[in-house]
């Protein structure tokens, strides 16, 4: 079982996930963190005082799945999030040892 | 002397009531956009009071109040100088002036709402600038400052037309040239759901309107001894009450559950439709007005999106353009001295309609050619990846919400 | 006439005053509840008001206005018509009309938030107008109306009782018959805290209200000619600062630490305090009264949630039952005229109090058969499930902070 | 009689007026700071107008109106008792001494944003009542009490210095015995970018200030008769909006966008400029004031940060203190009765100028005393592990924003 | 060394915690996420547009434990978090190669 | 390839994302959360009800990188985030399989 985590632009959220759903993406989770990357943020002031706005908003997906399924959700986000702009984001994907559905207690691969 | 002290302070503390609108426009406008452009929201809001009150005194008052010429345009009184004695008031010059600019305030501040979260600021400046100097005191002049409309026996009393209609049809003609919001229609034309950011606060703003608003109708007999003050703040308030519990109810009706948004704007339908004819329609009349703006209001918001694919964030058009005209229609069916339906005739009604029309063809063309002369030279609207990331931080280089971690930019 | 212009403005501003209450009403209890909650905290306040002002114009104010009948109802004037003479009033009808409209719809408002978080949306509708049109109309009969409690001498100024107390003690049966929000008491019985979401907004309801408290108790002269409104100003100033000091002092013993919100609740309660003496006491007697409203009202608070087990998410019915049974009964102590402590024996005192009495049982009653009819009918009460999301998702499919990550639903 | 009604509603609803400031300039700071200070601040603006109503009725009132003791303090009327005759006023005292109560809280209530985000409660409170009881008096005694400032013939119509700059000299020493915020200035000095919290909030508190001020300065003829109240109420207007204007242009030139907490405080800056000279100045007169307030906020409030390193979170020392004097000064220059541009000579610029210089020497010496000594005795500031975690938790055990997400504490 | 990642209802956050705290569990990280599972979140409007509201609220605790303490730890949040309801959440597990104390620099298990 | 997940006090991370950008490293994703270890919070009365605030605000930060880049890392952070008070957080590692830079399509170590 793995997890994909894709960084990607707030704006480019509901697209990924409507597309993961058509992909049969039964469940994720989604956290709206802020992120430095080439991407390099603006400056302001406030009051006269100069300031960086270097960490930007991001959104977050996290989706655990079946080893197989790995490279499809893959292709999925990046058909979706990619504009080929810097700030289009990351995917990491990451190994888990198991999971588990709280409401029935299964295990493994049919609880994702 | 006492009779005018007393007309005085009421011309006062109505000026200073509707000047207190302007944070109500403010708190509903930027409730209902995005967090992101909450900073921009406010300060249009803040800069069209701030350049409307000097160009008013400075121009727009010479130009709605000053000697007409021919019915058409007044010409004397700049900088509030000169003699004002055609005017035929008992209270200062300055108190008239100050009721006046709040007025003239009104009316621009309407379209910021209608253009917002997309619209350059440099850009916006420019149309307040002109709307409070020039287009909103020819308007005023022939209703209100001796011109041609009111001598015709057009009744607007505080100005559903002259005022709302005004703001509304310059907010549907710059909403129109502007173009809607990136991601407001998707590709079929289907229009999506960009909720508000802060409902409370638009409340809030709604709350503060329906108070200015007893200076805005009351006020508007520019005189405190004149005892329809009463009457007219009746009217003022079953009309507003109606417009909430309607639009409520058709909301309810349309959409399954009653929608708070919606009835934030029926009620300020049934304040908009109710001001032309606030001193002329019985309560019973004040309340079917403000019971039909609240259909109005909601079929209107619908229309405007739906159909003509006119993204209007906060129902600017719907509440003001069309409601305006629509209560100054009515004043022609409801009027109990004149109204159709009180054995009047069709001559108030056709006054009433010609007034709206030559309104509505006055402020859309000009605003037409004022949006679009923006547009080709300093442009009208940001960049897509500015307005992606919001106007607080492209136009301002600010933030309305720097503690709170948000949903979306920023 | 210029005598009738003078007290027409003043009653007319002071009803403007009363009105933007709804504000500071729908602000606090917005700001002490859960921010899913909050876009059906603001529709019910508003909606109370909108459907409060059609209906006490149509039903209400004859109710209460009318011509007596025996001295427990009116009879005469439903929907604005009908003669009003026997009120022998100098300013018109509509000014006056306006002025109890405003009170109406305070006394309805006030159980919004007893019954925050957890009430049906059409539940709470169909108790706002019964108690606007007809409940809360009968006990002003008795007090203002003519009626037989306002013949025994009974001093209620401005409405401790009966309009403070009546949204009081409905609130309390509301609260009670509703039971507590879900997760308010653990499985001893033992209080949870549950934080509101936005304490400067709350804050900013209680300036509002205060603000709005100086149309209230100065505006009840329904006389600007009447010098006593300086008085009242000043008495109702007082007691609302020794309120909000004396909770403030209180809080800080009993629980450690200067509480902000129970502080708010001091204020108010220093105004509901001193709604029914404001024109009675001196200025020592208010400050006394409504340091006793600051200690009182902490020690409501807790005693209904911890010994009584009713939970009022905002305090309303410490604030506005107790406290205004309180200030009410203190009248026949503080009486500069008649008051036990100014040698005027118990006779006041007795009358006081027996008002107080009278009230409670009528409200009481009737708002228990009424809330016992609607939870058998369509239900008084929202779904766990519902209440678990927040009823904005629920009542009303929306969001009020669609831009915001919560840490809460939604 | 009608006559001295008149004046009584006129000052009345000036006070509400003013009374409402107090909404304003809480959230005016509330926004302008961080959300994990929120509920201090609001605390600190409720308890300053609570305890200072109950002090200034008990003894400060007294001390600036009584019979003078050689033009230095009043000596008589604690309590609101006494005789007043030597005022000369026709409205009853108690008008006058609400009104003279909500000046008195607002000069003492600025001094809460300076000090912002890092004063212990306990210390604030203490400042407060010395403040509003006795130092706040005397001044004002001197200037409007019968003293030797007023006699001299020094104009501060409204308080540009009697008031403003009280509030702003004694928030400079605050400060500056305070030392700046953790955080706000780095090893070498150079300012750090704190933003505010909420900045729709802070405009809304602008709106209301700017509502208040329509009290504050024609409420100070202390009668409505005297038809100069539509006048000041104009120059009142004009002066504001050109400080708004003004600032967002200097803004824009310096910082290379239009900076929306800077603009907020240009419109503050014009009407703290404009209140002493609001109706000894043309209109004219008063948009000049208006721009050099909107000007010089900004450079003083880069002066105050950058210069003198002192961190004042809401820039009160520029807007009320620099903007304050600046104002009493700009009265011997533009008083088209006795200014230096309009032939009147040097006396009263003259005057004008002891009148800032004195004021400012009575309320820096004092206030340093106070601060020192409370910094000695209980302690003027927090901890830093409490200044890290916010005032809120700190002091007052609670959340404001406890539903939503921070990106900082809490 | 592994993490233990539960998604589980905001609600239920209270009572989690608690227990972990009673079986010894010395440090834990919350974060408010939105998620979609098999519980399908409802259709709202806002001014006459119907939309998807698919994202519910959730919270996710987060906390690294030694090999041995993970079926405990499970168990435990199974106990607290489930209502029997759809929308009752997951746990995830997947290792970690080394925590660090920030404070003292102290490697390992002990810094857990 | 690593992820370094650092949890740390809000206040410091200004610092640690500064010094990070001097050691290096490209990209990194901030989101805010709360937590509980050794620091165990405060209790407060909210309306004469005692609670307690026992999760704190953190900031979690998270960078994905080489295997050999993760001492440097965890050594800069453990530089600009220590107090040495109890609450300065904690720092995991743990592995990646692969990351793609959605923008271009890249994967693995010149991803990150
Ligand atoms: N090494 C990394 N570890 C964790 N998050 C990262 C890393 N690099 C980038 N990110 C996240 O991805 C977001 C986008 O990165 P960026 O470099 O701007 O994308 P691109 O390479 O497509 O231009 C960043 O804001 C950050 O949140
Ligand atoms: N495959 C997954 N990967 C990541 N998060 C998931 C996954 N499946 C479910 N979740 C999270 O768990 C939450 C609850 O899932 P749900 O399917 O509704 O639970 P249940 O199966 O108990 O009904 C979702 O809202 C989502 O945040
Ligand atoms: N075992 C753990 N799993 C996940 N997060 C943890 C764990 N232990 C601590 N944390 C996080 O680290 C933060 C600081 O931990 P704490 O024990 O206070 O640090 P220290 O040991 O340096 O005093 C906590 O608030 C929590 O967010």
């Amino acid at each position: 079982m793995k997890k994909i985590t894709a960084i990607i632009r707030p704006a480019k959220l509901e697209a990924v996930k409507e597309r993961l759903g058509r992909e049969g993406v039964k469940g994720m989770t989604v956290t709206h963190v802020t992120g430095c990357g080439m991407q390099k943020g603006s400056t302001a002031f406030y009051r006269g005082n100069l300031y960086e706005v270097n960490l930007l908003p991001k959104a977050k997906l996290e989706t655990v799945a079946a080893d197989d399924a790995v490279d499809r959700i893959v292709d999925a986000i990046i058909a979706e999030a990619k504009t080929g702009e810097i700030g289009d984001g990351k995917i990491f994907i990451s190994p888990v040892d198991d999971a588990i559905r709280i409401r029935t207690g299964e295990r493994g691969a049919s609880a994702v | 002397m006492i009779e005018v002290a007393i007309d005085t302070i009421w011309v006062l503390l109505a000026a200073f009531l509707v000047f207190f609108m302007q944070a109500g426009f403010a708190m509903v406008e930027a409730g209902f956009t995005r967090a992101k452009n909450a900073g921009n929201i406010i300060m249009k809001n803040l800069m069209d009071f701030a350049c409307g009150s000097l160009l008013y005194w400075a121009v727009g008052f010479a130009l709605m109040f000053g000697v007409t010429r021919g019915g058409i345009i007044g010409s004397s009184g700049f900088f509030g100088g000169g003699l004002f004695e055609h005017l035929e008031l008992d209270i200062p010059i300055a108190a008239f002036l100050l009721f006046q600019t709040v007025f003239a305030a009104t009316a621009a501040t309407i379209v910021s709402g209608a253009m917002a979260e997309r619209t350059k600021f440099i850009s916006y400046l420019i149309y307040s600038i002109v709307i409070t100097a020039v287009i909103y005191p020819v308007v005023g002049h022939w209703a209100w400052g001796g011109g041609w409309l009111g001598k015709l026996g057009f009744i607007d009393f505080a100005g559903s037309t002259i005022v709302h209609s005004v703001g509304g049809w310059a907010a549907l003609v710059g909403a129109a040239v502007l173009g809607p919001r990136l991601g407001k229609f998707n590709s079929e034309g289907k229009p999506n759901a960009i909720p508000g950011h802060n409902i409370t606060l638009s409340a809030l703003g709604v709350f503060i309107l329906w108070f200015g608003w007893f200076g805005f109708n009351p006020g508007s007999t520019i005189s405190g001894l004149n005892l329809s003050i009463a009457h007219i703040a009746v009217t003022t308030n079953l009309s507003a009450a109606a417009g909430a519990v309607l639009a409520m109810i058709v909301s309810w009706l349309r959409y399954g559950k009653p929608d708070v948004s919606l009835t934030l704007n029926g009620a300020l339908a049934g304040l908009v439709g109710i001001t032309a004819g606030t001193a002329a329609v019985s309560f019973f009349g004040s309340v079917v007005i403000g019971a039909g703006a609240g259909v109005l209001v909601i079929l209107a918001v619908e229309f405007i999106e739906k159909v003509l694919h006119i993204d209007d964030p906060v129902g600017a058009v719907a509440v003001h353009g069309v409601c305006g005209a629509y209560g100054t229609v009515m004043v022609g069916l409801f009027a109990t001295d004149g109204g159709l339906f009180y054995g009047g005739g069709m001559a108030l009604l056709g006054v009433q309609a010609l007034g709206v029309l030559a309104v509505a063809a006055w402020i859309m063309s000009t605003t037409f050619i004022l949006f679009k002369v923006i547009q080709v030279t300093v442009g009208l609207r940001v960049s897509a990846s500015e307005e992606e990331g919001g106007l607080d931080t492209g136009e301002h280089g600010m933030n309305a919400y720097a503690d709170f971690a948000m949903r979306t930019a920023p």
